[in-house]
């Protein structure tokens, strides 16, 4: 085989472009606002937008999955740059961009306090507590009241029950049996004696149900051993015809005759 | 290795190791930095160090290691101490109750019993004593043994109205959160 | 009591607690003998001297109490030696969520949604799993969203005292139009 890579599918797809992470359309928004040096409180929301869409269609176009939040953001900042277009008939009315001023600057303030976490976590990870086992035979794991919440109690009562379910397996269900190795040489029988012919394999393709199924085989056999239905199959996995046997059974004689076979089974 | 830096190293690993340390690992936690006589030397040093004036720790020798021990003089108030820091407290044990109760209410001490393969009944009288969960009538079985429920009180920790807020388990564990969203 | 036992004390609640130790719970260990005020002494003391030269362990101040933590720069061979390979960063999506969940708890997730313009019902839920936020009932509104607050151990791990502790974003927010303008 030719294992030759297909260069022109490469070739295709261009240089790979370097596309930030942004947690966010707020995000987002910030670094152009950042990149643009413009002022929050004075967003030329018509190039914003026009970064905004640009942005959005690169990732498209590199098949990233843009979340909702993302395309609700792009509507919005339509939606306002349209605002700013039109000449302003509310005199004095307020600033069409003030909500997102608002939630910038509130997100803004969220960044802030999450670079300071950042920060103390990196030192933070690195201390370990002491935890020296006192020499009290009673001690055990505790847990704070404060800090027990809902998710720690169904966490435990889920541990609890896989617990109990182990312990305690369930007994395997024994169904009571639903057809009988006697009814169904009754009815093989009656069935070959109607029609001299029977296809053994497309009778039991009828049955959809595996116990009847396996009854019938278990019939079958027996018919077969006690002489009354000789079986036949011209090549392998082919249908098996059963027609009459040699010996002369009376159906009535089954319910005796087979005690033994039931035993058996 | 600098021996101080050494010595910390060595007084870290003690604190915070559950079981006896031995040289030869604390050796290797310096990638060999410090060969083991060298640790071996300052554990014995600590020992000793730890052993004069009136500390709240000792070092002694178990398991083939060494291992931090409180003094046996310091028994008493320390069962004292923990005693009060557990009274915010919830054994495992009585976080079970609490939260088969919580789940299966009205349920029978034995039911409990049953479900937690083991007696429940110290557990049980704790949470009865803290008020989380009450006494709510006799079941109509042989023994009538009471029935138990969650309290006021329980509610008010978890923030919920009624006890049929409780969200179901396998929700609250699976989908809890894309459910909020 | 003498102050070498009461020092003695200290110690080893201090390394053997599971939480922050606070001076009552030790003065009340003592039956009093040892007031508040002298067992507070005590801690400072404990905190200064193990300051000096390099020690093992610390004493530091968060979640209302006092409590023995190894410095930073033991992290590595502490690792080594217990084994743990390496630790899972919080991501900027995580700590988002956290920094809006101190702040403004108890909040629910549509709040916190809203606030970071994104979905963060995966990030909460691992904010969960590693037990830095917790629930704290649900707000009577339509839906019944579950409420977010931080847990104790956001305060130790944060080794903060109070959540408050944390700065106040609004405050950042006066420092940024000020550097605007």
């Amino acid at each position: 085989m030719d294992t030759t890579p297909d260069l022109g599918e490469v070739t295709a797809l261009g240089p790979p472009v370097e596309l930030p992470f942004f947690n966010g359309p707020l995000d987002l928004l910030l670094h152009l606002i950042r990149k643009n040096q413009v002022s929050i409180y004075d967003i030329p929301i018509v190039a914003i937008c026009d970064q905004y869409h640009e942005h959005i269609r690169t990732m498209e176009e590199l098949d990233l999955e843009v979340a909702g939040e993302f395309l609700w953001m792009a509507a919005w900042l339509l939606q306002l740059k349209s605002r700013m277009l039109l000449p302003r008939v509310e005199e004095e009315g307020e600033d069409p961009r003030e909500e997102l001023v608002e939630r910038l600057l509130a997100y803004r303030a969220v960044r802030e306090l999450a670079a300071i976490l950042h920060d103390k976590d990196l030192v933070r990870s690195c201390i370990w507590p002491a935890g020296v086992v006192p020499a009290l035979d009673d001690a055990q794991t505790e847990l704070d009241w404060e800090e027990v919440d809902l998710r720690l109690l169904a966490e435990t009562y889920l541990a609890v029950m896989t617990r109990f379910a182990a312990a305690n397996p369930p007994p395997l269900e024994v169904l009571p049996l639903r057809y009988t190795v006697q009814d169904k040489m009754r009815e093989i029988y009656q069935r070959i004696v109607d029609e001299e012919l029977v296809p053994l394999l497309r009778y039991l393709n009828r049955r959809p149900d595996p116990e009847e199924a396996v009854a019938l085989v278990v019939a079958t056999l027996e018919l077969v051993r006690l002489g009354a239905v000789s079986a036949e199959q011209r090549l392998p996995f082919a249908e098996i015809y059963l027609r009459r046997g040699s010996r002369q059974v009376d159906l009535d004689r089954f319910a005796g005759e087979t005690a033994g076979v039931s035993d058996g089974a | 290795m600098e021996r101080d830096a050494l010595r910390s190293l060595v007084e870290a690993v003690l604190l915070t190791a559950r079981g006896p340390v031995r040289a030869d690992a604390v050796s290797l936690a310096t990638d060999g930095e410090a060969p083991e006589a060298e640790v071996e030397a300052v554990l014995g040093e600590l020992a000793a160090s730890w052993e004069e004036g009136r500390r709240g720790v000792r070092l002694e020798r178990a398991g083939g290691g060494w291992r931090c021990v409180t003094p046996p003089e310091l028994d008493h108030p320390l069962r004292v101490f923990h005693g009060i820091a557990g009274r915010q407290r919830l054994s495992q044990a009585a976080l079970e109750v609490l939260a088969i109760v919580a789940h299966r209410q009205p349920v029978t001490l034995p039911e409990i019993n049953f479900i937690r393969g083991a007696n429940s009944a110290a557990v049980t009288r704790t949470l009865l004593d803290r008020r989380l969960v009450r006494y709510a009538g006799r079941k109509k079985v042989v023994g009538k043994p009471f029935l138990y429920r969650t309290t006021q009180e329980f509610l008010l920790h978890f923030g919920l109205e009624r006890a049929e807020d409780l969200p179901d388990p396998e929700d609250l564990i699976e989908a809890e959160v894309a459910a909020d969203a």
